[in-house]
C-alpha cells in the first residue's frame, strides 16, 4: 500500500514543485500537463534510442524546458493572458506531439521500445527513481524557499515586484527561471512517468499536471501543505484501487473517490482553522480581560 | 495522391455504385486495434478499386458529437458510403438517415435490421470474451490445481457491450476451463492513463490474480509493466498482441474485423450490399479465433494446455458446443 | 557643500500615459549634483513621482535624454541603475512573507559579504538612522514608518552614488523625520546625491541645497534653496501664498460619539482603557504614533477587529457598528488612512469610486445609468480639483489625487459623524488648505468630526482639542489654547503628559 | 515590443500555421475554405454555430459574473453536467405531464443543479474560509465521475448502446428552429441571458455593488455592501448559467443525458469569458467568435484531411494570439 501510494505520489510531487515555482513567483502554470506530456514523450524516446534511463529524464526535461521558455515568452513578452495561453500550451503540446509521432515513427499511438528497433527495457526496480527524484526534488525546494536569496525573490516577484524590479532585479528574469524549471520538473515527471510502464503512450499524463496544480491552490504557499495533499490524494487513489478489486462498489463510482476525499479534507481543514482562530481571538481577549483587571 | 486519383478519374470511365467513402471513427485511430483493422480494411477494398476514394473522418471520444459528426458527413453530399464501427452506431445512423435519406452506411461490429439505409454487421463479442476466459480459466487452473481460480478483467471504461456482452462470456469461459472461476474485474476510468492501468494490474496480481483480460486502449501498457514485474500473464483481445511484448502477452484473439470490413465495401463498391438487412458472426462463421499459431504462444505455454485450448476452439468452430447467450 | 563632480542630468524628459492622453511629464527636467540635497517640489499630479521613476529607470519616458556623469544612459533600465541610484518610492511595500532581515539580503550584491559582515552593515546603517529595525517580523506586520525606514536601509546598504526619496516622511513621527534628515545631511556630506520630493515646503526649504520646482509636467524653476521664500514658492508653484486655514471658534452641540473604557490587544498593537467623548460641531484629534494605538483605534472604528472590552456608542446611546457594512449605514462618513486597500477599488474607473456613497440616490428603482455616475463625478472633481477623465482607471491617479477624490467623497456626503484617519497624506499645501477649509465648515454645519493622525502640524492647523495616544493609552489632552508643539511632541513620545482633555 | 511588431509576431505565427496546414493537407484549398466558410456555408452548418454560440454564451457569461463577483468559477464542467442530467430526470420521472409547464421547469431544474454546487463552493468561502476555485473545481472532479457512472449503470436505456439515459418524450424536447441542425428555441435563452447580465451589470444599482464587490471586497464592505451575498450570490448564478446551458444541452441537442456530452462546456466557458476580458458586451460576441473557430476548425479537418493535431495547434495560436499584447490581467 505504501509501495502504491509513493509511486502514484512520485510524479504527482514532481509536478507540483514544478508548478510551485513560478506560483510563486506570481505566474499560474496551467500547462504543467502539456509539459508533462512533452517530457513523457522525449524522455521515452531518448531513454529507448540510448538504453539509458538517465538520458531519457534529461530529454524529458530539455524539452520540457524549450517549451515552457516557449510559454514564457508568450506571457512575459507578447503579454498574453496567462490563463489561455496555458490552456494554449497544452493544445500545443498534445497537437505537436500527434504530429512528430506521426511523422517519426508513423504512428500518433503507443511507442514501444521495439518501434526504435531496440528491445532495451529499463532496469526492473526502476519504480524506485521517480520517488527518489520526487523526494530530493522536494527537499530541494524546502530549501531553495526558505534558505536561499533566490528563493526570496521568487517570492518577491509573486508578492510585491514593484519592490523586487526596485532592488534591481528584473521580475520577468526571475519569471522567466521560474518557468523554465517549472518545464525541467515537469519534463523529468513525464519522462519518469514513460519510463515506468516502459512505453509512451499518447495522453498517458492522464491529467496529473491538473491534479498538481489543484494541490498547489490547495496547499497555498506552504510547501509542506503541498507535500500533504498531494499523499493523501495519492492515498485516496491507491484506495480506490484496491477496493475497486472488492465487491459492492460500482468500480467507476470510486473514481470520484479521490476528488471527494480531497473535497472533505479541505473542508476539514477549513472548519479546523476556522475553528483555532476563533480560539485564538477567544485567548487573546482572556488575556487582555486579565491584564486589564489586573 | 488524390489529385493523380482523380484525374485518373476522368480518364478511366468505369464508376461502380460508389465513387468516395468516409469511414468515421467513433473515437481515435491510434491505440485502437479494431478502429485500425476498420480503416485498413475499406482502404484495401478501395485499393482494388480504382476512382474510389476514402476519406479517414475521427469523432473523437465525446459520443455526444458522433451524431453531429456524422450528421454533417451526410449533409456534406459528398460521400456515396460512410463506413463504421461501434454497437453504438447503428442508432446514430438511423437518426441521421432520418435527415438524409439517401445517405448509405455500412456499420460493423453493431446491429440493427429494417433501416434500409444501412446494413450491419456484427460480431458476437460474448464468443470473443468466452475465448480469452478459457484460456485464462486454463491458466489460471495450471497454477491453482484446487479451488476457485482467480481471472483478471481490466476495462478502459464500463461500456455497454462490455458489461452485456465480454464481461459475462469471459466469466462463463473461465468456469468451462476452471470449474469454479472468480472474476476481478476493474475500470481504469479512461483509455490512456497508463500508470493507473499499471496500479490496478499489480494489485490484481497481488492479490492472486495471475491472468488478466486487458481491453483499456493504451493503458493496456501499464498492464503489461505491471504483468513483467510480477511475472504474471496477459491476454491481448480484437487483435494478435503476442509482439506487443512477446512473453507476457501469452494469449491473444482476434476478430477478423479487416476482412469483414474489405469484404463488405467491395460489395457496396460493386452495388450488392444489401442494406436494410443485417449479418452477424462469430467462431463458427471463420470471424473470430484465438490466434495459436504465433510462436510466442507455443513457446511460453505446456503442451497439455495448449492442446485443451485447440481442442475446444475445434469444437467451437464446428458448432458442436455452443456459447450459452 | 563638497561637489565631487558627478551628477545625473535628466532633459527635456516627455512620458505620457493612456495612449497619450495623460501628459504626465511634457518636458521635465533636472541636475542632480553628487553631495547634495535637491528638493523637487510641485502640485499634486504635477509629475513628481513619474520624473524621479524616470530617473531610477523604473519608468521609460517616451523621450529625452537621462545623463550620468556625462555619459547618456544607454538603457537606462532599473537592473543597470540601482546599485548606484537607490530609489524610496512613494508607497514603499515590502515583501508581505519575508522577515525584514530576509527582505534586506534580498538586494544584496552576491558577491562577497558573509552573513557577519551584512548583519554589521545593517546594524551600523540603522543606527545611523537612530531607528530599531525588527529584524525577524513579516513584511505585512510592519508598520508604515518602519517599512519606509527598512526601505532607506536596504538602499544605504549599496552604498549607493544617488539616492531619491518620494515623500518618505509623511509616515514618520516628528522625531524620526528629524533623524532621517540629518542623515541625509551627513550623507550629502559624504558626497552621495539626494533626490527628495515633498510636499513640506518649509522642511524642504531648509534641509535642501537646491530645489527644482515642477508645474504640469514641466520644470518651470532650478534655484538654490536660499533665493526663494516660502511665499515665492508657493506662489510659483500655485499662485497662492502659504496661509494657514482660517479658524472660527468652535461651538460644540450634542454628543455623536462616546468611548467608554476601550480595550483591545492585537498581535500588532493594542489600546487599553480608552475613553473620550466627540460633540457634534467639534474638532476632536487623537494623534500619536501609529502603531501606539492609533492603528488599532482605527481598526475598531472601520469594525475590521472587535474590541475585547468597553464599549462605543452614537448620538442618542445607539451603539457603534460592528460590521463595516454598517458604517456607511449609520451615517458615518469615514477616510481610511490605506487608501489603497480600503479607500478605493483601483482597478475601476474614477467613476466608479466617486459615485459609491451616492448609489442609492442617484439611482431609481434599482436601475442606475452611467450618465448619472458621469455627471456627479465630473463634479466633484471639478470641485476638488482633481484632473482626471470620469471614466478612466483609478489606479492611474497621483497620489494627492487620489487623496483628494477619497476626501471628496466622503465630505461631500458626511452629516453627523465623521472620521478622518490622516486626511492629509500626500496633499499638497494648496490641497491641505482646501481640505481643512471643508473640514472646518463640514464642522460649522455640525458634523462631529474624529482626526486620527500622526502629523502635530496637521493636528494643530484646525483640531479643537488634542488627545495624545502613548503605549495604547491617552496620556495627555490639550485644549486648542494650550496647544504647543514642543509639549505635544513630548507627550507623543512618552517623555511627559498633562491633564485629560476630555 | 511595441503594440505593432507584437501584431506582426502573431499574425506571423498564425500565417506560418496556415502555410503549415495547406502543406500537410491532401486538399489544401478546401481546408482553407472549409476553416473560414463552413460554419455559414449551410443552414445545417450555421444552425449548430448558434446553438454552440448560444450555449457557450451561457458558460462564458456564467464564469464572468463569478469573476466579477470576485470569485474563480472552476467548476462550470460539473455544474454543466448536472445541469444537464436533473431536467432529463425530472421529465422522465413525469412523462405525461404538460410540456408547457415542464420544459420550464426543465431548465429550472437544470440551473438549480448548477447553481446548487456553485453556492456550495460560496458558502464555503465564507464560512471556512476555502477558496472557491479550488472547492468549485473539486466538487466538479467529485461530481463528473459519479454523473458518469449514473448514466452508464443504473440511469442507462436499456435499449441502446449510447452511453446514455432513455430519451424524453418528443413534446418536452425543446423547439428545432433549422432541423436537422441543433439550434432550438433555447437560443433566445442564451441571448436574453446575456443580455440580462449585460443590463444589469451596467444599468442597475445590483450591477455596480456586484463589480465593487469583486473589485475590492474591503473597499466595498466599507461602502455598506453586502459583500459576502454578493460574492456566494455570484458564485450561485454562475453555476445556474452553466446548470442552464447543460440544460440547453440536454433537452435540445441530445433529448437525453448522455455521458461526456457537456464536455468542454465550462472550460471553454472560461476561454470565452477571457476573450471577453469579462465584459458583459463582448460575452457574445466572443461566443460567437469561439464557436466559429472550433467548427471551421473541425469541418477542415473532416472533410479535408487536415489533422486533428493540426486542429489543435492553430487553436492554440489563436488562444496566445487573442489576447497578447493586453497586459496579461487574469489570475
Ligand atoms: N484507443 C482507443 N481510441 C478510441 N476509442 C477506444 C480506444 N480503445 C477503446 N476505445 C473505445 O472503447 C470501446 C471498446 O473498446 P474495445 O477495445 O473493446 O474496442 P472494440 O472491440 O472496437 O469495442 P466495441 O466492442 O465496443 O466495438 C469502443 O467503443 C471504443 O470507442
Ligand atoms: N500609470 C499611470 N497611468 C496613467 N496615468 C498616470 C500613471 N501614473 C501617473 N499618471 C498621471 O500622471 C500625472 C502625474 O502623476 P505623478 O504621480 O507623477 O504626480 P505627482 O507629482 O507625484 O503627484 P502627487 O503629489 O499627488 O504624488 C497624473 O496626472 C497622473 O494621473
Ligand atoms: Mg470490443
Ligand atoms: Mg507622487
Amino acid at each position: 500500500m505504501l509501495n502504491s501510494v509513493l509511486s502514484i505520489a512520485a510524479p504527482l510531487i514532481l509536478a507540483a514543485v514544478a508548478g510551485y515555482l513560478p506560483f510563486r513567483a506570481g505566474i499560474l502554470n496551467i500547462g504543467l500537463e502539456g509539459l508533462m506530456a512533452l517530457g513523457a514523450f522525449f524522455g521515452f524516446i531518448a531513454a529507448a534510442a540510448s538504453g539509458f534511463w538517465l538520458m531519457g529524464v534529461l530529454a524529458g526535461s530539455l524539452a520540457g524546458a524549450m517549451a515552457a521558455a516557449f510559454f514564457a515568452w508568450t506571457v512575459l513578452r507578447l503579454e498574453a493572458n496567462i490563463f489561455l495561453s496555458g490552456l494554449g500550451l497544452n493544445l500545443a503540446a498534445a497537437g505537436f506531439l500527434g504530429i512528430a509521432s506521426q511523422m517519426a515513427f508513423g504512428t500518433k499511438g503507443v511507442l514501444r521500445p521495439a518501434i526504435l528497433n531496440t528491445s532495451r527495457t529499463f532496469p526492473p526496480d526502476h519504480g524506485i527513481i521517480p520517488v527518489l527524484a520526487a523526494g530530493f526534488a522536494f527537499t530541494a525546494l524546502m530549501l531553495i524557499m526558505s534558505k536561499t536569496r533566490w528563493g526570496h525573490r521568487v517570492i518577491a516577484a509573486g508578492e510585491a515586484p514593484e519592490t523586487l524590479e526596485n532592488l534591481g532585479h528584473p521580475v520577468k528574469m526571475v519569471r522567466l527561471q521560474t518557468l523554465v524549471l517549472s518545464g525541467i520538473g515537469c519534463g523529468a515527471a513525464g519522462a519518469l512517468l514513460a519510463l515506468d510502464i516502459g512505453a509512451y503512450v499518447p495522453n498517458m499524463t492522464g491529467g496529473r499536471g491538473w491534479i498538481a496544480l489543484v494541490a498547489l491552490y490547495i496547499a497555498g504557499k506552504s510547501p509542506l501543505g503541498l507535500l500533504a495533499t498531494v499523499l493523501l490524494f495519492s492515498a485516496a487513489n491507491a484506495t480506490a484501487t484496491v477496493l475497486q478489486g472488492m465487491t459492492g462498489i460500482p468500480d467507476s463510482l470510486l473514481l470520484a473517490s479521490p476528488f471527494f476525499i480531497t473535497f472533505l479534507g479541505l473542508v476539514a481543514a477549513g472548519a479546523l482553522r476556522t475553528l483555532a482562530e476563533s480560539r485564538q481571538r477567544r485567548k487573546e481577549r482572556d488575556l487582555t480581560a486579565d491584564e486589564v483587571r489586573g | 495522391s488524390p489529385k493523380e486519383a482523380q484525374t485518373e478519374e476522368a480518364q478511366q470511365e468505369a464508376p461502380g455504385a460508389v465513387g468516395s467513402i468516409a469511414v468515421f471513427v467513433p473515437g481515435v485511430v491510434a491505440g485502437s486495434p479494431t478502429y485500425e483493422m476498420m480503416v485498413e480494411g475499406v482502404e484495401a477494398a478501395a485499393r482494388g478499386k480504382s476512382g474510389v476514394e476514402v476519406s479517414v473522418v475521427e469523432g473523437g471520444f465525446n459520443q455526444g458529437e458522433w451524431l453531429t459528426k456524422l450528421s454533417s458527413l451526410a449533409a456534406s453530399g459528398r460521400y456515396d458510403l460512410i463506413v463504421t464501427s461501434n454497437p453504438a452506431m447503428p442508432e446514430i445512423c438511423a437518426e441521421v438517415s432520418r435527415s438524409y435519406p439517401e445517405a448509405r452506411f455500412l456499420v460493423l461490429d453493431g446491429h440493427i435490421e429494417g433501416n434500409p439505409s444501412i446494413f450491419t454487421f456484427r460480431f458476437n463479442q460474448r464468443e470473443q470474451g468466452y475465448l480469452a476466459g478459457y484460456f485464462a480459466g486454463l491458466v489460471a487452473r495450471e497454477k491453482q490445481a484446487e479451488g476457485t481460480v482467480k481471472v483478471g478483467l481490466i476495462a478502459g471504461q464500463e461500456y455497454p457491450e462490455m458489461l452485456r456482452s465480454i464481461r459475462p462470456g469471459y466469466q462463463q469461459g473461465a468456469e468451462a476451463a476452471a470449474g469454479t472461476a472468480e472474476l476481478d474485474f476493474r475500470v481504469v476510468g479512461n483509455w490512456y492513463d497508463a500508470g493507473k492501468g499499471s496500479e490496478l494490474a499489480g494489485d490484481m496480481f497481488r492479490s492472486g490474480v495471475n491472468v488478466i483480460l486487458a481491453i483499456a486502449g493504451g493503458a493496456n501498457q501499464g498492464v503489461i509493466s505491471a504483468a513483467q514485474e510480477a511475472g504474471k500473464g496477459v491476454i491481448w483481445f480484437d487483435s494478435s498482441g503476442y509482439d506487443v511484448a512477446p512473453g507476457t502477452v501469452i494469449g491473444s484473439t482476434r476478430i477478423y474485423l479487416d476482412r469483414a470490413a474489405r469484404e463488405m465495401t467491395l460489395k457496396a463498391i460493386e452495388g450488392e450490399l444489401p442494406f436494410g438487412s443485417a449479418e452477424s458472426v462469430g467462431i463458427a462463421e471463420g470471424y473470430i479465433t484465438f490466434i495459436t499459431d504465433h510462436p510466442a504462444y507455443t513457446e511460453n505455454l505446456s503442451q497439455e494446455l495448449r492442446e485443451k485450448l485447440e481442442n475446444h476452439l475445434e469444437e467451437l468452430k464446428n458448432g458442436s458446443v455452443k456459447v450459452q447467450e | 557643500m563638497p561637489d565631487s563632480g558627478g551628477s545625473i542630468r535628466a532633459r527635456n524628459i516627455h512620458k505620457y500615459f493612456n495612449h497619450g492622453e495623460v501628459k504626465a511629464l511634457d518636458g521635465a527636467g533636472i541636475n542632480l549634483r553628487r553631495g547634495e540635497i535637491h528638493g523637487l517640489l510641485g502640485e499634486n499630479g504635477s509629475g513628481k513621482t513619474t520624473l524621479v521613476r524616470c530617473i531610477a529607470g523604473m519608468t521609460r519616458p517616451d523621450s529625452g535624454e537621462i545623463l550620468m556623469d556625462g555619459i547618456p544612459a544607454a538603457r537606462h533600465n532599473r537592473s543597470k541603475v540601482s546599485g548606484k541610484i537607490a530609489y524610496i518610492p512613494q508607497h514603499p511595500r515590502l515583501v508581505p512573507s519575508l522577515t525584514v532581515q530576509e527582505f534586506l539580503h534580498l538586494g544584496m550584491n552576491p558577491a562577497g559579504q558573509g552573513r557577519d559582515e551584512a548583519a554589521g552593515k545593517i546594524r551600523r546603517i540603522s543606527e545611523r538612522l537612530r531607528i530599531d529595525l525588527p529584524l525577524a517580523t513579516r513584511g505585512n506586520r510592519v508598520p508604515a514608518n518602519l517599512v519606509t525606514a527598512t526601505m532607506i536601509v536596504e538602499a544605504l546598504l549599496k552604498a549607493p552614488d544617488f539616492l531619491i526619496l518620494d515623500e518618505p516622511s509623511t509616515s514618520f513621527t516628528p522625531l524620526e523625520t528629524e533623524n532621517l534628515f540629518s542623515l541625509l545631511q551627513e550623507l550629502a556630506a559624504e558626497g552621495m546625491g539626494i533626490l527628495i520630493v515633498s510636499h513640506k515646503i518649509r522642511e524642504v526649504r531648509q534641509l535642501a541645497h537646491r530645489l527644482t520646482l515642477l508645474r504640469k509636467g514641466k520644470s518651470i524653476a532650478e534655484t538654490e534653496a536660499r533665493d526663494l521664500s516660502l511665499e515665492e514658492i508657493s506662489r510659483i508653484l500655485m499662485g497662492t501664498g502659504d496661509r494657514a486655514a482660517e479658524l472660527t471658534p468652535s461651538s460644540p452641540g450634542g454628543i455623536c460619539l462616546e468611548v467608554r473604557n476601550l480595550s483591545k490587544r492585537s498581535r500588532e498593537s493594542f489600546i487599553r482603557n480608552i475613553s473620550f467623548s466627540l460633540r457634534r460641531g467639534e474638532i476632536l484629534a487623537l494623534s500619536g504614533i501609529r502603531e501606539n494605538g492609533l492603528d488599532c483605534l482605527e481598526r475598531i472604528l472601520n469594525a475590521s477587529v472587535q474590541p475585547d472590552s468597553g464599549e462605543i456608542l452614537m448620538a442618542g446611546g445607539t451603539p457603534y457598528p460592528r460590521e463595516p457594512e454598517r458604517i456607511k449605514m449609520a451615517g458615518i462618513a469615514m477616510v481610511p488612512s490605506d487608501r489603497l486597500e480600503s479607500g478605493a477599488a483601483l482597478g475601476l474607473p474614477v467613476m466608479e469610486n466617486a459615485a459609491v456613497l451616492v448609489r442609492k440616490e442617484l439611482s431609481r428603482y434599482g436601475i442606475l445609468g452611467e450618465k448619472k455616475k458621469e455627471s456627479y463625478t465630473r463634479e466633484l472633481l471639478s470641485e476638488y480639483g482633481i484632473s482626471a477623465h470620469p471614466r478612466s482607471l483609478t489606479s492611474a491617479l497621483s497620489g494627492g489625487m487620489l487623496q483628494r477624490l477619497i476626501l471628496g467623497r466622503e465630505i461631500l456626503s458626511a452629516s453627523g459623524l465623521v472620521i478622518l484617519c490622516e486626511p492629509a497624506w500626500g496633499l499638497d499645501v494648496k490641497g491641505r488648505l482646501e481640505v481643512y477649509q471643508r473640514i472646518l465648515s463640514l464642522r460649522d454645519r455640525g458634523a462631529g468630526i474624529l482626526l486620527l493622525a500622526s502629523d502635530i502640524d496637521e493636528v494643530l492647523e484646525i483640531a479643537d482639542r488634542l488627545l495624545v495616544l502613548y503605549n495604547g493609552e491617552i496620556t495627555a489632552g490639550f485644549q486648542r489654547d494650550q496647544f504647543d508643539h514642543g509639549r505635544i511632541g513630548e507627550a507623543m513620545l512618552g517623555i511627559c503628559g498633562t491633564g485629560d482633555g476630555k | 515590443m511595441t503594440k505593432n511588431r507584437r501584431i506582426l509576431v502573431i499574425s506571423g505565427g498564425i500565417l506560418l500555421l496556415l502555410g503549415l496546414v495547406l502543406y500537410v493537407s491532401p486538399k489544401p484549398l478546401e481546408a482553407l475554405t472549409d476553416l473560414f466558410t463552413d460554419p455559414l456555408r449551410t443552414p445545417f452548418a450555421f444552425g449548430n454555430l448558434m446553438a454552440t454560440a448560444g450555449i457557450l454564451t451561457l458558460s462564458g457569461a456564467g464564469i464572468a459574473v463569478a469573476m466579477t463577483s470576485g470569485s474563480f468559477n472552476l467548476g462550470g464542467e460539473g455544474q454543466a453536467y448536472l445541469g444537464s442530467l436533473l431536467p432529463v430526470l425530472l421529465l422522465l420521472a413525469l412523462p405525461g405531464a404538460p410540456p408547457a409547464l415542464m420544459i420550464p421547469l426543465g431548465l429550472a431544474a437544470g440551473a438549480f443543479g448548477g447553481s446548487a454546487m456553485g453556492w456550495l463552493s460560496g458558502i464555503m468561502r465564507e464560512k471556512i474560509g476555502t477558496d472557491e476555485l479550488i472547492s468549485s473545481y473539486l466538487a466538479a472532479g467529485a461530481v463528473i465521475p459519479i454523473i458518469d457512472y449514473l448514466i452508464a449503470v443504473p440511469l442507462r436505456d436499456p435499449d441502446s448502446y449510447l452511453l446514455s439515459t432513455p430519451k424524453i418524450a418528443e413534446g418536452f424536447r425543446l423547439v428545432r428552429l433549422l432541423p436537422p441542425s441543433q439550434l432550438t428555441s433555447g437560443i433566445f435563452l442564451a441571448l436574453g441571458a446575456a443580455l440580462l447580465w449585460w443590463f444589469l451589470s451596467r444599468y442597475t444599482l445590483m450591477g455596480y455593488e456586484l463589480r465593487l464587490s469583486g473589485a475590492n471586497p474591503r473597499f466595498a464592505s466599507l461602502s455598506g455592501i453586502r459583500v459576502s451575498r454578493y460574492r456566494s450570490g455570484g458564485m450561485s448564478i454562475s453555476g445556474a448559467l452553466c446548470g442552464l446551458a447543460g440544460a440547453l444541452m440536454s433537452l435540445g441537442v441530445y433529448g437525453a443525458a448522455v455521458q461526456g456530452g457537456t464536455g468542454g462546456i465550462g472550460w471553454n466557458g472560461i476561454a470565452v469569458a477571457l476573450i471577453a476580458r469579462y465584459r458583459p458586451a463582448l460575452i457574445l460576441p466572443a461566443a460567437l467568435f469561439f464557436a466559429y473557430l472550433t467548427q471551421g476548425l473541425s469541418a477542415a479537418v473532416m472533410a479535408s484531411g487536415i489533422s486533428n493535431e493540426m486542429g489543435l495547434l492553430l487553436q492554440a495560436a489563436v488562444f496566445i494570439a487573442i489576447t497578447a499584447g493586453e497586459a496579461g490581467k487574469g489570475e
